[in-house]
């Protein structure tokens, strides 16, 4: 069971804060020598570091991807908070073993991978963060092969509203 | 404590319907602290479905899945009253799981 | 990176024509000018009208008169009273100005 | 930015003291007697006006009611809304009993449920407005417990929670007619109509005159049924927020120092909004962006 999450707003006492100056200071270490911590098995540790589309798909499938209006994505034209947008994939394709999201301006393009197993629907809807105006790209893993479709959300600076 | 994860699987006929938003700070590491600190990443990187001994779904996440993350995904094959089970872990080792029942 | 070395090339004239010309302001009109700021923001405070980039000028031209950077919390109380002088007349009209405002 | 604004500031100076000049010419306005039941009435006839297409229970849905695109991304974060967690936090907290024994419900009246829609409420007793988050920390400290911070954390969990049970009731602020009712709802009327901070924006320049236009990123909402949705998961937060934090972050938008959470004067606006809402069913908690 975790802890429950500390309140982002509250000040943190200053033995909490130590913690974070420590965690930060081994975040710091870790982002240029590789993770600290051993990450969870099965986690695709490289296709998460990458900073470009083609180095992540490479890094995930290592295999060619070709644009398909088989595959369909459901994003907003404009995002209502870059820091949550809706996504929701779905394809006609069959066999399909995983779906893939990337998001190209976001400092690290992979956003998440989701595997299928027998008998899933091939559709998945999550919520993204986006940094920043940029496509957003779904891959479909069908019968082996990598299709994509790839959508524009365009992400405003926030801040004023409700 | 209550747990960390609200699921809500509901079957129609041969299709069961999950959705899950799970209660995580998920944070990219990229984001800094009322005092000019860097907040280190902490998100979840794997999150699992698993119904009748077999898994359903893996979600491989990174820090770019929103805080308070949710995922919606559907499966043939579960009935009413069955178990799902719903496991996390995060870069940090933390975990959490809990059975469903759908309904 | 050109506004970057043109921000520069000001930068140091302006600290060339200091050293040239202007004289440093002394600890008691750094004094003076920080009571002056401080009774304007304090008029604003009574009318519940303070304004956030006063009370941070003013914050900061207290601390560069602890470090005795006379110069700075010159420059700094002479902008909070400024700031706080607006906040107070912005108060004053609005005590009879929004009415007009209103949905009728 | 510094001198773009200055300069707007100032202008906006300008506008103003002209406006003090046209006031001065109707000396007659600014004695009028406060008439709360004229006010609602014109002030729902406005954005009725504006809106036409919109039916009144719209209102407390805020930019979604205004906009297509941003409806739709909404009703995808319903489908398992962010807040699900502080109504579930909230509801264990409403009904686990304070260290005397007492509860939460012992200080209300229906136990506390279905009741939101009637704050806040002028209190003829204690001559003040007293908002369903004040209750909430008044009924703590009446039964020997800490009062809550009121921005965030449990406080909107409760309050979420109290919301809920009461969700499509609308809203019922009575004004008594009481000298210190009238000035209270006088000075919530007249703090949401000022201009204030140094961008000089008063509540009305973005709710009313703004409404349902983008500001930025975002689709300002109309201030008719503003409130309904309270406590509300932004996701620019990250968290849950009430009504003082709103009202915070909305001074400070306008570089405006906020209030202390529960002022006086942050209770008088909500006495005001609320009343200005007879009508919008409550919808909180909500989301916003």
């Amino acid at each position: 069971m975790p802890d429950r999450h500390a309140n982002p707003d509250a000040p943190a006492d200053p033995a909490r804060r130590a913690v974070l100056q420590l965690l930060a200071a081994a975040g710091l270490i870790a982002l240029g020598t590789g993770r600290a911590a051993a990450a969870v098995p099965g986690w695709p540790e490289e296709a998460f570091r990458k900073t470009s589309q083609a180095d992540a798909l490479a890094a995930l499938y290592g295999k060619p991807l070709e644009m398909s209006d088989k595959v369909t994505l459901q994003v907003p034209e404009i995002a209502e908070n870059g820091a949550v947008v809706p996504v929701s994939v779905g394809t006609t394709l069959p066999n399909v073993t995983s779906v893939t999201l990337l998001v190209p301006e976001n400092p690290n393009t992979l956003a998440a991978s989701f595997k299928f197993g027998p008998g899933v629907a091939p559709a998945v809807s999550c919520r993204l963060k986006m940094a920043k105006t940029s496509p957003v790209i779904a891959v479909v893993e069908s019968d082996g092969r990598l299709f994509g479709v790839s959508k524009e959300v365009k992400v405003t600076l926030g801040g004023c509203g409700g | 404590m209550p747990s960390t994860i609200r699921v809500r699987a509901t079957a129609s006929g041969e299709r069961t319907e999950v959705q899950a938003l799970v209660q995580h700070p998920m944070e990219s590491g990229f984001v800094k602290d009322s005092n000019g600190q860097t907040i280190p990443p902490h998100y979840i990187e794997v999150l699992t479905f698993e119904h009748d001994g077999k898994v359903l779904l893996t979600a491989y996440w990174g820090p770019a899945v929103s805080k308070d993350p949710y995922v919606k995904f559907a499966f043939a094959g579960g009935k009413k009253g069955d178990e799902l089970k719903v496991n996390w872990t995060d870069n940090l080792g933390k975990s959490d799981s809990l059975a469903a029942k759908i309904l | 990176m050109r506004r970057t070395w043109r921000r520069c090339a000001l930068a140091c004239a302006g600290m060339l024509l200091l050293a040239a010309g202007a004289r440093a302001a002394t600890e008691a009109e750094a004094g003076a000018a920080l009571r002056a700021a401080e009774q304007q923001q304090a008029e604003a405070a009574r009318l519940r009208n303070r304004w956030i980039p006063a009370e941070a000028a003013l914050k900061a031209a207290r601390e560069a008169l602890r470090t005795r950077d006379y110069d700075r919390a010159t420059e700094l109380a002479g902008r909070a009273e400024a700031l706080a002088r607006r906040s107070v007349e912005q108060a004053r009209e609005q005590e009879t100005a929004w009415r007009d405002a209103v949905i009728r | 930015m510094r001198p773009r604004s200055s300069r707007r500031a100032r202008a906006a100076t300008l506008l103003a003291l002209g406006a003090v000049v046209a006031t001065g010419l109707h000396p007659s306005r600014a004695e009028e007697r406060p008439d709360p039941a004229a006010d609602l009435r014109a002030f729902q006839a406005h954005f009725r006006d504006r809106f036409p297409q919109l039916p009144i229970a719209e209102f407390a849905n805020g930019p979604y009611a205004m906009d297509a695109g941003m409806r739709q991304q909404w009703e995808e974060i319903m489908q398992f809304p962010p807040y699900d967690f502080a109504v579930e936090e909230g509801k264990q907290a409403f009904e686990t009993p304070f260290a005397n024994g007492k509860r939460y419900a012992d200080c209300f009246p229906e136990g506390g449920t279905g009741i939101r829609q009637t704050f806040p409420y002028f209190d003829t007793a204690a001559g003040e407005v007293v908002t369903l988050d004040l209750a909430i920390n008044r009924c703590r400290e009446r039964n020997g417990e800490k009062p809550l911070p009121y921005q965030t954390g449990l406080m909107a969990s409760i309050t979420a929670y109290m919301a809920e049970t009461s969700r499509g009731k609308p809203f019922d602020i009575r004004i008594p007619d009481d000298k210190r009712a009238l000035a209270a709802y006088e000075d919530g009327k007249r703090f949401f109509y000022s201009r204030r901070g140094q961008l000089n924006f008063s509540c009305a320049s973005c709710h009313v005159q703004a409404a349902g236009q983008r500001l930025r990123g975002d689709v300002l909402a109309p201030a008719l049924g503003i409130l309904a949705s309270f406590p509300i998961y932004r996701s620019e937060w990250g968290s849950m927020g009430t009504v003082d934090r709103r009202f915070t972050s909305c001074s400070a938008q306008t570089r405006s120092e906020p209030f202390a959470p529960q002022d006086p004067g942050y209770r008088n606006l909500e006495y005001f909004l609320s009343y200005m809402s007879n009508g919008v069913p409550i919808a909180g908690p909500g989301t916003r962006p």
